[in-house]
């Protein structure tokens, strides 16, 4: 086992618990913290696999802005300290834990069945890709040349979703 | 005397605030390279006390080494905090002296009044600041510790000059 | 270009475990040295002497602090979240010294077992890892106020997650410029781009993206300008009111180490990290494991640009302090508006005013070099003058009371105009 | 560390659809949805070592869907709570507001 897988089991075991004790959370700021923990292991383990770039951008946007946001959501609700427990009744989380093992075992015998993988357009994997235009231009170069209409929709939709989010939160305009 | 009132004009609008905020800085600038300081480095430079300062009690002493008070109890009676406890005595020739003399200088709020009321000018407020104890009882000066007391008195006033113009 | 051979695995262990522990150790140092210098210069502005009791000048006071700090009783409010309330202090403290760990503060040292880089991970996303872990620090700050169950406290919390996401926007857009005429985004490459490259530091072609980057530091350390989160005056301390001995300490360590960490920041970024001016025998960048590109590195060469790196740094981390001895605290709608009106905006158009100039420079075919970044620094002039000239005097952006202002402005013979007082002389012999 | 990656991307997706289906907190819910389109950004990122960088690029958008989501969502979620003064959605009964 090298170091590096190593790490990568440290990683996942963390961004499980933390995957865990968010569904078990007993406040919405105990939830929002596992799950904290959950986004940054998954950017740790995306560096491990190779993508440094993305693993970063996790942080910044999932672990630092995204949940930021939602903390002051829940601040903001005052749903501190003297919260009411929310978990359904015991035969709801029964029938949800079972249908979720259930649906964990087949995702898990899909990937571990054999699958040829055969590589995209560019005929390059993301080890050449970096190798060749960086850590950041790897991502970049597909990004601009050929789902440069893909990015520039998104940049529309995030525009739609600021202003969808003023029009709904403001009470006077 | 008049309070001289220097109105300034502070607009609100159409003030600059980057000149502003760097004319700020460069008086705080100034400031800080200025060598003149304020600050008394206390222990080691005693601060200058005003000649009426009014501090913590002291007791005259005749040459003989007896207190010069009377015990008239002039001084209790006047205290308005009520610090002063004496309990008078009488000795054989018929002088009255204190058999108890005892001032609670954390109840004494400094007024100087024993001394101004004392006939005898026995008992003086001093110009003592430094009164730190490590237990509350030692607040309690009791006669001896009175006597013993050696720093300079309070001028009440200025005898030249008692309306202090 | 030198090869002075590449660390073996082993010395590379050892040589990296040396750097940390180093690092560490430095920063804690200046850390609990930068308390006493805050105290220091706060008092001499104050016209006061400050702590100069302890130790020659004063320089034991931290350790003093910190002896009183670790012997003090530890309280925990009764309603406290405990785990919570223990796990805040450590993530305000943990990012701000993870930051030291990707910026270069030296030219690389050649050693007898080969050539040692002078940052601990020279990693290829290095400015990108700077931003995730200062957006990391928000935690540290919300879960105090939060876990403290104190409204004074919540409040702090609530203003601090606020603040530093909306600043965290203008910091990362500041930087772009930055990366765009670097064209990679690690530090090492930030410093040779700014010392043999372009030839220029990066605050005179990106001035405005500084001056940006400057305010946006303040607000992300807290620091007095935009101090809301502990703003004593309204909210006790804000969001560590009710810490108190070690653990209140590492807020305070946690604060100057951000503040230390920014200030190398913008020394590496805008002023060429250990750059020294007009001397090209530090220029020199690493190319491969042991391979040197420009001069030759010597361990005189790489002393001098970690004295040269220290005296930037803490130069910066000086116009911290005087800042916030000088500036009075923002209204916190004031910050908002600042930071989604002016800054993000100023920031996004810079960038666009940026790219638009490096692709007509690049169009006509102009080498990457001193010219390249005068005719920059031209057009980043101009930009200036224009955010200056826009932003100030209330031309186009005023505050709420301004425009109350103009309203009932009376006619002009009424104004009673004097002049400004004099600036009063420094008092002497006050009482005690 | 494909394999593992994939499977450890499956059970963080059965974690998150576990948590919508127990949990009853609007907010939780949303943060359960969060977790599972992270963990399908895991499979994407550990399926771009073999296939190509383009899973990156995915990840990229799905990211900036996820954050549009959540500006939406939660602004939904605080303009339900000044009319309900809960974000139970057990008390989330009626369709209009």
């Amino acid at each position: 086992m090298t170091f590096y897988s190593l790490l990568w089991w440290v990683f996942a075991a963390l961004a499980f618990g933390g995957g865990i004790g968010m569904v078990a959370g007993r406040t919405p700021v105990a939830s929002l913290l596992s799950l904290v923990l959950t986004l940054f292991s998954t950017g740790v383990i995306f560096i491990l696999l190779g993508a440094h770039f993305i693993g970063v951008v996790q942080v910044i946007v999932y672990a630092g802005a995204i949940m930021v946001l939602f903390l002051f959501v829940i601040m903001l609700l005052n749903l501190g300290h003297d919260y009411q427990p929310d978990l359904r009744r015991a035969g709801w989380i029964a029938g949800a834990s079972v249908a979720c093992g259930v649906l964990a075992w087949l995702i898990m015998r899909t990937f571990t069945h054999e699958t040829t993988l055969v590589a995209s357009g560019g005929g390059m994997t993301a080890a050449q890709a970096v190798e060749q235009h960086g850590a950041v231009g790897a991502v970049a170069m597909p990004m601009f040349n050929e789902y440069v209409v893909g990015f520039e929709l998104t940049s529309l939709l995030l525009l739609a979703a600021i202003i969808g989010a003023i029009v709904l939160a403001k009470r006077r305009i | 005397m008049a309070i001289g009132v220097r109105k300034v004009r502070r607009p609100e609008s159409g003030t600059s605030y980057l000149r502003a905020a760097l004319k700020g800085m460069a008086l705080t600038f100034r400031h800080m390279v200025d060598p003149r300081k304020v600050t008394q480095q206390y222990p080691d430079e005693k601060p200058n006390i005003a000649p009426r300062w009014r501090g913590t009690h002291r007791m005259e002493v005749h040459a003989d080494g007896r207190p010069k008070c009377v015990a008239c109890g002039l001084c209790p009676t006047i205290c308005p905090a009520n610090c002063i406890r004496l309990v008078p005595g009488e000795d054989d020739q018929g002088n009255r002296y204190p058999i108890v003399y005892e001032i609670d200088e954390f109840r004494c709020i400094f007024c100087g009044m024993c001394q101004e009321v004392c006939p005898v000018e026995a008992i003086h407020v001093g110009q003592d600041y430094e009164a730190a104890e490590f237990t509350r009882d030692r607040f309690v000066y009791d006669l001896d510790r009175l006597m013993a007391q050696d720093h300079p008195v309070t001028a009440l006033w200025d005898p030249s000059d008692p309306l202090s113009e | 270009m030198h090869d002075l051979g590449a660390l073996s695995d082993t010395a590379f262990l050892i040589a990296s475990t040396i750097k940390v522990l180093v690092a560490f150790v430095v920063t804690l140092v200046v850390v609990a040295m930068w308390t006493l210098a805050e105290r220091r210069f706060s008092a001499f502005i104050q016209d006061r002497l400050g702590p100069n009791r302890v130790g020659p000048f004063g320089l034991l006071q931290p350790a003093a602090d910190g002896l009183k700090n670790l012997l003090k009783e530890e309280s925990s409010p009764g309603e406290a979240a405990k785990f919570y309330f223990m796990l805040a202090p450590m993530l305000a403290i943990a990012p701000a010294f993870l930051l030291m760990a990707v910026i270069p503060w030296a030219a690389p040292l050649p050693t007898p077992w080969g050539l040692v880089d002078m940052v601990i991970a020279d990693v290829p996303i290095g400015i990108l890892f700077i931003l995730a872990f200062s957006s990391l620090g928000v935690y540290g700050l919300f879960l105090a106020g939060w876990s403290s169950n104190n409204k004074y406290a919540f409040l702090g919390g609530l203003r601090a997650s606020a603040q530093m996401v909306s600043y965290e926007v203008s910091l990362g857009l500041s930087l772009i410029p930055v990366f765009m005429l670097v064209g990679n985004v690690t530090l090492t490459e930030t410093v040779w781009v700014q010392q043999e490259g372009l030839g220029i530091w990066f605050a005179f072609p990106l001035g405005l993206a500084f001056f940006l980057f400057v305010i946006a530091s303040f607000a992300e350390t807290n620091r007095l300008p935009f101090d809301m989160p502990e703003a004593e005056a309204e909210l006790v301390a804000g969001y560590h009111s009710e810490y108190s001995s070690m653990k209140f300490s590492m807020f305070m360590i946690g604060e100057y180490a951000h503040l230390l960490t920014q200030s190398a920041l913008m020394a590496t970024l805008f002023f060429g990290g250990w750059d020294i001016p007009f001397w090209q025998g530090d220029d020199m960048r690493v190319i491969a494991p042991g391979v040197v590109e420009g001069a030759e590195p010597a361990w005189w060469k790489s002393l001098l640009t970690f004295f040269a790196f220290a005296a930037k740094t803490l130069f910066f981390a000086f116009v911290f302090i005087w800042v916030r001895w000088t500036l009075p605290r923002f209204r916190y709608d004031q910050i908002m508006d600042l930071g989604w009106k002016a800054l993000l905006p100023t920031s996004l158009a810079f960038i666009m005013l940026m790219a638009a100039s490096i692709l007509v420079l690049d169009t006509l075919g102009l080498p990457f070099g001193l010219g390249y970044g005068l005719i920059l620094t031209a057009v980043n002039l101009v930009a200036m003058v224009l955010f200056f000239w826009v932003l100030d005097n209330d031309r186009i952006l005023a505050g709420a009371s301004a425009r109350r202002e103009v309203e009932r402005r009376p006619s002009e013979d009424e104004a009673v105009v004097v002049e400004e007082p004099e600036e009063p002389a420094v008092p002497t012999g006050a009482g005690v | 560390m494909l394999t593992e990656s994939l499977i450890l991307s499956g059970i963080l997706f059965a974690v998150g659809v576990a948590g919508v289906l127990i949990r009853r907190n609007a907010i939780i819910l949303f943060m359960c949805v969060e977790l599972m389109l992270n963990a399908v950004n895991l499979s994407f990122v550990a399926l771009s070592q073999e296939v190509g960088i383009e899973g990156q690029v995915f990840v990229f958008f799905v990211m900036t869907v996820a954050a549009a989501e959540a500006a939406v969502g939660l602004a939904i979620i605080i303009s339900i709570f000044r009319l309900m003064e809960t974000v139970d959605t057990k008390d989330f009964n009626l369709l209009r507001w």
